[in-house]
């Protein structure tokens, strides 16, 4: 056997050139593909690729061993250009199992790889899959390229050394999958080594096995053992802007940027949340960060989590809540309390598929029409959406900045895909970041609670604690003059209007929309939002690249709309809206403005292919 | 400058907005109770926060000089788990009807019992439906005709406080609006428990439910039909103080009996304010075969939620004395290009 | 004294002629202005008169005596055309006391008339009324004819006879206003006295005494002592289809039409509520019909009541629940299970004014959005709105049908303005409504739940109870082919097409849209919802009968819209769109059929003027 | 035809769905239990519906034959009023998770057990949110660590049994996934009793919370950990039944003590399904220190709502034997023209 040392950089050099590659780990739960995906895209930007990745999880917690619903799956799509996307199509998909194989083969493209474990070919696997005969020996997989390893056997073999029970040695098997994929795309497998290492320290032959098996893995590769339809391929490093990079999932850039932005403007974080699918890794990332002012708090329910909120927004922290669709849903008569006492708040929503329960475990970005009106009566409040992982951190801040310079409530729109996938984040520097500081009203003389800021319309913020300040709110109409109780139907006009000004008035405050891609002269233009954002890009670019007159409008900004947004679509012959709802911020521009954008829905939880998006826009200007 | 002078006064604590209850409501006595017992408290006025859901006891906060948060319908205990964990230095005080409270606030309310957030919480148990016009709650006896019971209504009521200590609570008690003795020395006590403290006010809807609770109040009757509970006395009561409580033999079940012939102060239960027990069968006691408790039932303090969350905050920080969150951003895996 | 025989029925040939009147009763919250309206309004129905009604109560249960915000008002419109609105401006004010009169004055027309009670005009009364100095003595009430009688001296002295103390003889001065009226507008007395012998038929003294006071008021009227200020008005008898009328309050149609509706399909009303302001009254109405298969279930909060509501449907009743706007938000994620298993439900929202808590006892129609769009996800189901209290019955009663037709949540929009006032309504024959009978499904073979009618895309209704018909719903998806959980794409996709499609296409099984006033030919058409059918109504007549080529809409179908509503609006040049919100209908409008409707909105808490709208309109049309 | 034969086997009432719960959660063994004990209760099963809201235990129906409704998270016991209200011959069970019945739905279970419906209530209590990965519940316990309390939970854990007693519960009872004897018994006691009957099933979650109670049902230990409560009996247990509860004296606090030297079975206490105050006792206790109460802990059966309902509607038709809509429509004041 090679020693560790010497098989640890490899060289690229003699490999076939790739542009980029989508490959996807797919196999039972317990397989550890989640682990496989992750190491495996940390290797990948270790060598310099940009990329973008794509958990996939069975909607059961641990569902029976073998079956369809319980397969587990990590996409990758990495490469030397700009990575957007997870990827239309699989050009390598890794079976673990044939119930893997069954869920995940029409992902594959004409032509595409299937490095698959004929170990778990089991008759009992195969029936448990679906399959009427084994795929292996029939034509299901006729017109693929198929690279069949008795892995499970290869791995017990080459772990056997370190004592292990049956099912801790099998175990292992991804890893020895992942030095196989480590070998043909020429990644460095130390820092998998290194982290196999520091993870498995207290159980040293866990770590040897382990390390083992990725070796093995490797060493299959290297040696002849592989048919002539597999070798090694060289995708190069992206050109990227310099600095210190990692991997951010949407959740993460979401945490982190609230943090940064309540430090900004020198607030303490309060987050009231209740678990719930997909948006709970944010209650779970802010709960690790109590040491810099953020304190969590898990109500009983989401009503309990976002009126907490709001009460410490009254109490003068931030007051944030979070959840998805059929929580939010819940939260909508406190929303209206938030408006109508104008206290900051932010909602994050990670939107997943519906109607009801729909499919928590599966993306979709249909609770825009809940965002911007699903309360009782005039309940205007702002709305913004996030484009990508690393995005998620910016709008977080700018979120942060409109609550409380504004004192509104803020909803934040992620979705389930975003959460979860990741993408290679140049370090900001947080220093340079500017601050927004908030200074809480203490000046008695005239003051009453109501009394707004004239430019920003933005009412007096003054908490408890603050000796003269003593006040009553909540959720009756108030009267502007004096913030009092007050009936009076000239008030209610006028505070309705007030409502309405300010966050209307909002667009005054923020950037100008720009395009992603082309400009006014345009023919097309495609208007998107939120996690749509890469199959957009990467269709319009493709597509201007062949020529035709496409541009691109991505919208951060939904209520209020850029003040400029409405003369930017009327010059365009045609507007695209693509969504992954049944056509809603479509609605939305066709009534703010009256042009006849029309809508490209797609239901299916899942993101946009590029080719799908492509073929709208060519199949609309053709005519 | 805003000195504020030594000590206040109950009027002090009044806002300036007309108060807005049907004249001869309980709700009056309740107020005046309260800002006669604020001063003693020793907290400043911009301290202190009530916090309210809506109906007719909820509109308490605009009476108030101080701090104050009218907000929806049965959530207040929520809000004002936010306002004090967000400024554990607050005086927060809850008030609520029985149906804010119990009818749709009941999981907030037992949730915050549960967490023992150092906070008051007041229902204003007038067993009806005050502001939306008469409907009966969920403290209404079976057989209330109301608006949406026509034929009388068919659910047992619940009990506030044996509700609560079936949630885990650490304090309640019981009053009554027209006892402006009684009131204050109870709102002092749940002032001064540090945790949630629960108290019930017995409180008389005039206009939709006049006189439901005289059985137990009217002047002439309340020394037969009430007991005045004292931690550490024997559980006495009566104008003649010739009535007490014991155990009836080989059960779990009180009985009233009369002091003198057959039973003498000694054989009467002595109440502990920290036996649970004895405060469920205190609290389950009803009129007209038993009195009716009132005052402290029961007062176990235990550590409270907030100040375990500033524990815990001060020993994460200690952990790691100057994190930032350029660190936690730089830690895991990064690279450099 | 006369006799009480001879001076009931009076001579009304020797009046002043009027085309129709508006009075309104206003006092304090104890003065018992409500019966009084009440009986005004039963007399003029009786005398032929068409009417409106509009009962204005206070925020306060019973607010301290005397005060401004405890005056307690009745409104009621009468003539001899047809009357559509409770009145823009005051022909006459009964004002009981100071705050009455501070409250209301600005209500009344150039050279009204105000009737008040001299004896109530105490200093202290001045004073908590909010006037500086005594209104009587200054110029306040300059412009306004002026009848200024010591109702309360000459009440105390009639009732004398019978012994009461002064609180109860005070009382009865409502009565004795109510006979000066009577006298002024030549109304009968017969129906007020035998209705008050029957309601104080067990303390015979006050009913007495209430008679006498009436009989007082009007004798005050008919002898002399009268300024020429005031005479004897005539309003002749309204031209209207010959039957038995009642009045109705858009509470009672609401409720009599939802269990014709129930009849009409043999099912029995389960109704799930919880009591909000103004939406009470259609519970307490309910409640006191158990004997027609109407069960009644004050639920802990709006959102048990809902769901209990969806549970009864579930088990094979019509589930029914009922709120106000921050109840309905409670209720969104609830209606999202029901959209999603296709659950037959409807919701009934009296809309009030908002945000949030806002203004409970004040009218509002801002409620559309939230009925349109306020659930997470893609979730339609059908809106319904009523135009007047009368109209509210047959509604509700195609409510129903709709529900149960195409098993869907229906929500139905009326507004507290409607729930509360009245107006004649010709007591229609139940037998003659058409049937729509619903049957459970039974059949056993090649049975599931989601199973659907090809035409109407309406799912199988199979209910507990019937064997061989086991099958488990939930909120998760389903199925399009088995019903089962499916966390399919496709299937997601094709499901999400089939809710919206149902919903669509009940624009096949509804009426075309028509014209309450001229056609097509017109130049602009004002098209509305709700109850502001009133105000536009009259104001497009009277501005037609001025020359004006103006039409109206006014929808009750708005989800789906009927089908020729687009190329309808398509014809005009101006769409004119008044509601009592920020904008809402008109902004579906705009999206949904690319028309430049333009918004008249008001947000005051109540209905809109029939000049207000006729100044918007003449505004427009000039350009 | 579709007739049914005279009696259903367990597997008759299992549906055509893959059961997806994790492999070894203790799920499995209540639905084993749950179809076992359905034959006997002499209920057709197009008459029984199993109601849920959301969560792992929450899937339940979809496994069972009968009619099921999966809804959504916390309201299953709203659902099942209407749907028992609506249908009183139906056989209404509900199950939920301890989140879904005592966190989010903590108030619509204290109102049915308060109301009484006639219904079984199934709570699969495993102190963790299973479904949405491992969170902390309500009952979990005092320093539980899990991904939204990193630093160990603070609030103290709910008691199900003694909050439905808080509630004015009528049938409270208590059972172990994997005691598939003791199991079927309480099923059908809960489904015998008229009226809301809880019942508590101690549920492993083998993923986020294995073993954690352990400590009183592991094989080697539940004998001395747990005592199972019979009706009339005195409370004995311990695998040579040699230890016993009693009061402490002059208390009303629960010892357990070895039966032998000092004391014997007849200074026990006696099970008694009717006392309610010794069913909070019961229900309080916690291992180690005293025994964990399995079986019927409190049964006392009162109307039930739904039946209440009924007599109602009854008397209004017989007041009223046929009044027509159009009577309601036409009474009040009418005019002709
Ligand atoms: C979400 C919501 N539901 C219902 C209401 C209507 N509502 C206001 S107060 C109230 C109950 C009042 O009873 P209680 O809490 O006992 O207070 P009281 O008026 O008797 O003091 C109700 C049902 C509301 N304001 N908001
Ligand atoms: C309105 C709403 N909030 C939150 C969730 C997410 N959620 C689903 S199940 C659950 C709790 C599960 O715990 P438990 O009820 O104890 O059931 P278990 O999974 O442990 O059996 C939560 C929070 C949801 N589905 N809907
Ligand atoms: S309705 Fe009853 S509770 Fe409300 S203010 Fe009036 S008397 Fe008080
Ligand atoms: S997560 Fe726990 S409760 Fe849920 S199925 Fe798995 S083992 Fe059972
Ligand atoms: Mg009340
Ligand atoms: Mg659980």
């Amino acid at each position: 056997m090679v020693s560790t040392e010497s098989i640890i950089k490899d060289d690229i050099s003699s490999s076939e050139y790739l542009d980029s590659v989508v490959i996807r780990f797919a196999g039972d739960s317990g397989d550890g593909m989640q682990l496989t995906g992750g190491q495996f895209t940390n290797a990948s930007a270790v060598a310099g690729n940009d990329l973008s990745t794509f958990p996939d999880f069975p909607a059961e917690i641990r569902a029976p061993v073998g079956t369809t619903f319980g397969v587990s799956s990590f996409q990758i799509h990495f490469g030397q250009k700009k990575i957007l996307t997870a990827g239309d199509e699989l050009d390598v998909l890794v079976a673990m199992n044939p119930a893997a194989l069954m869920v995940e083969k029409s992902s594959l493209k004409k032509g595409g790889l299937i490095i698959l474990d004929t170990g778990s070919f089991s008759d009992r696997n195969i029936k448990r899959a679906g399959f009427e005969t084994n795929p292996l020996d029939d034509n299901t997989l006729d017109g693929f390229r198929l690279l069949k390893i008795d892995i499970s056997g290869l791995t017990m073999e080459c772990v056997k050394e370190f004592g292990l029970g049956k099912k801790d040695s099998l175990r292992c098997k991804n890893l020895w999958t992942l030095g196989l994929v480590y070998w043909m795309y020429g990644r460095s497998r130390k820092e998998t080594i290194d982290w196999l290492e520091k993870k498995f320290i207290k159980v040293p032959n866990i770590a040897s096995a382990n390390v083992a098996a990725l070796n093995a893995g490797h060493a299959f590769g290297e040696t002849a053992e592989i048919s002539g339809d597999i070798s090694k391929y060289n995708v190069p490093a992206a050109k990227v802007d310099p600095g210190t990079y990692r991997n951010i999932s949407g959740a993460e850039a979401i945490a982190w940027g609230l943090v940064v932005g309540a430090q900004k403007c020198n607030l303490k974080i309060f987050f009231g949340s209740y678990p719930i699918t997909p948006a709970s890794p944010l209650l779970h990332i802010l709960s690790n960060l109590k040491s810099l002012s953020v304190t969590t708090f898990q109500a009983e329910d989401e009503i309990a989590a976002i009126c907490s909120a709001i009460g410490a927004s009254y109490a003068g922290s931030l007051g944030i809540t979070s959840s998805s669709g059929p929580g939010i849903a819940l939260k909508g008569e406190a929303i209206g309390l938030a408006i109508s006492t104008e206290l900051p708040l932010i909602i994050v929503n990670s939107q997943r598929a519906g109607p009801s329960t729909g499919l928590p475990t599966k993306t979709e970005q249909s609770d825009l029409f809940q965002a911007v009106y699903g309360r009782n009566a005039d309940a205007p409040l702002v709305v913004l959406s996030t484009k990508s992982p690393g995005n998620c951190f910016e709008v977080s801040i700018e979120a942060v900045r409109l609550a409380v310079k504004f004192m509104t409530p803020v909803m934040l729109l992620t979705d389930g895909y975003l959460s979860n996938s990741t993408e290679p984040w140049l370090i900001p520097d947080i220093d340079n970041i500017k601050e927004f500081p908030v200074s809480h009203c203490s000046k008695a003389d005239g003051f009453h609670p109501f009394l707004r800021d004239p430019e920003t319309l933005a009412r007096n913020w003054a908490i408890p604690g603050t000796s003269g300040m003593e006040h009553r709110i909540g959720g009756i109409e108030k009267s502007y003059d004096s913030g009092h109780i007050s009936y009076d139907a000239d008030n209610h006009q006028k505070m309705t209007n007030a409502r309405i000004g300010k966050i209307k008035g909002i667009s005054e405050f923020i950037p100008m929309q720009g395009f992603e891609e082309g400009d006014e002269s345009d023919e097309l233009v495609v208007v998107g939002w939120g996690s749509t954002f890469g199959p957009i890009n990467r269709a319009v670019f493709n597509l201007r690249n062949q020529g035709y007159s496409v541009a691109q409008i991505h919208l951060t900004y939904i209520s209020p709309f850029p003040k400029n947004l409405g003369n930017m679509l009327r010059s365009f012959k045609q507007i695209l809206v693509p969504e992954m709802n049944a056509g809603q911020l479509v609605s939305i521009l066709r009534s703010e403005y009256l042009v006849p954008a029309f809508g490209f829905n797609k239901v299916e939880g899942k993101p946009f292919k590029i080719s799908e998006i492509e073929e709208v826009i060519i199949a609309k200007m053709k005519g | 400058m805003n000195v504020q002078p030594e000590k206040l006064k109950a009027n002090d604590f009044a806002s300036d907005q007309e108060v807005r209850w049907c004249p001869g409501c309980g709700d009056y006595a309740i107020l005046k109770a309260l800002q006669r017992t604020m001063p003693d408290l020793g907290v400043k006025k911009e301290d202190t926060v009530f916090v309210s859901g809506i109906g007719c006891a909820a509109r308490f906060p605009y009476y108030m000089s101080t701090f104050g948060f009218h907000t929806i319908h049965g959530r207040a205990p929520a809000f004002a788990t936010g306002i004090k964990i967000a400024n554990p230095n607050l005086d927060v005080w809850v008030v609520g009807g029985d149906g804010d409270m119990l009818s749709i606030g009941g999981n907030h309310l037992i949730h915050v019992l549960r967490r023992n957030v150092n906070l008051q919480l007041l229902i204003f148990n007038n067993e009806i439906y005050g502001l939306t016009k008469g409907q009966y709650s969920p403290t209404s006896r079976i057989g209330t005709r109301s608006p949406s019971t026509p034929s009388g209504s068919l659910e047992s009521p619940i009990s506030a406080i044996q509700l609560a200590l079936g949630a885990g609570a650490r304090f309640v008690a019981r009053s009554l609006d027209t006892d402006q003795k009684h009131l204050p020395m109870v709102f002092s006590r749940a002032h001064k428990h540090k945790g949630t403290s629960l108290v019930e006010i017995f409180q008389n809807c005039i206009v939709y439910n006049d006189g439901v609770f005289d059985g137990f109040t009217g002047k002439d009757v309340s020394a037969e039909k009430q007991i005045k509970l004292e931690d550490g006395m024997p559980l006495i009561y009566g104008k003649e103080r010739n009535k007490g409580l014991m155990l009836r033999e080989n059960s779990l079940e009180l009985i009233s009996v009369e002091l003198g012939k057959k039973y003498t102060e000694s054989d009467l239960l002595v109440h502990n304010e920290k036996d649970r027990t004895l405060a469920n069968l205190l609290a389950s006691m009803e009129s007209p075969d038993l009195p009716v408790a009132v005052g402290v039932i029961y007062c176990d303090p235990v550590d409270t939620y907030d100040e375990l969350i500033l524990d815990q905050e001060k020993k994460a920080n200690k952990e790691k004395p100057n994190l930032k969150i350029d660190d936690i951003i730089n830690s895991g895996y990064t690279w450099k290009v």
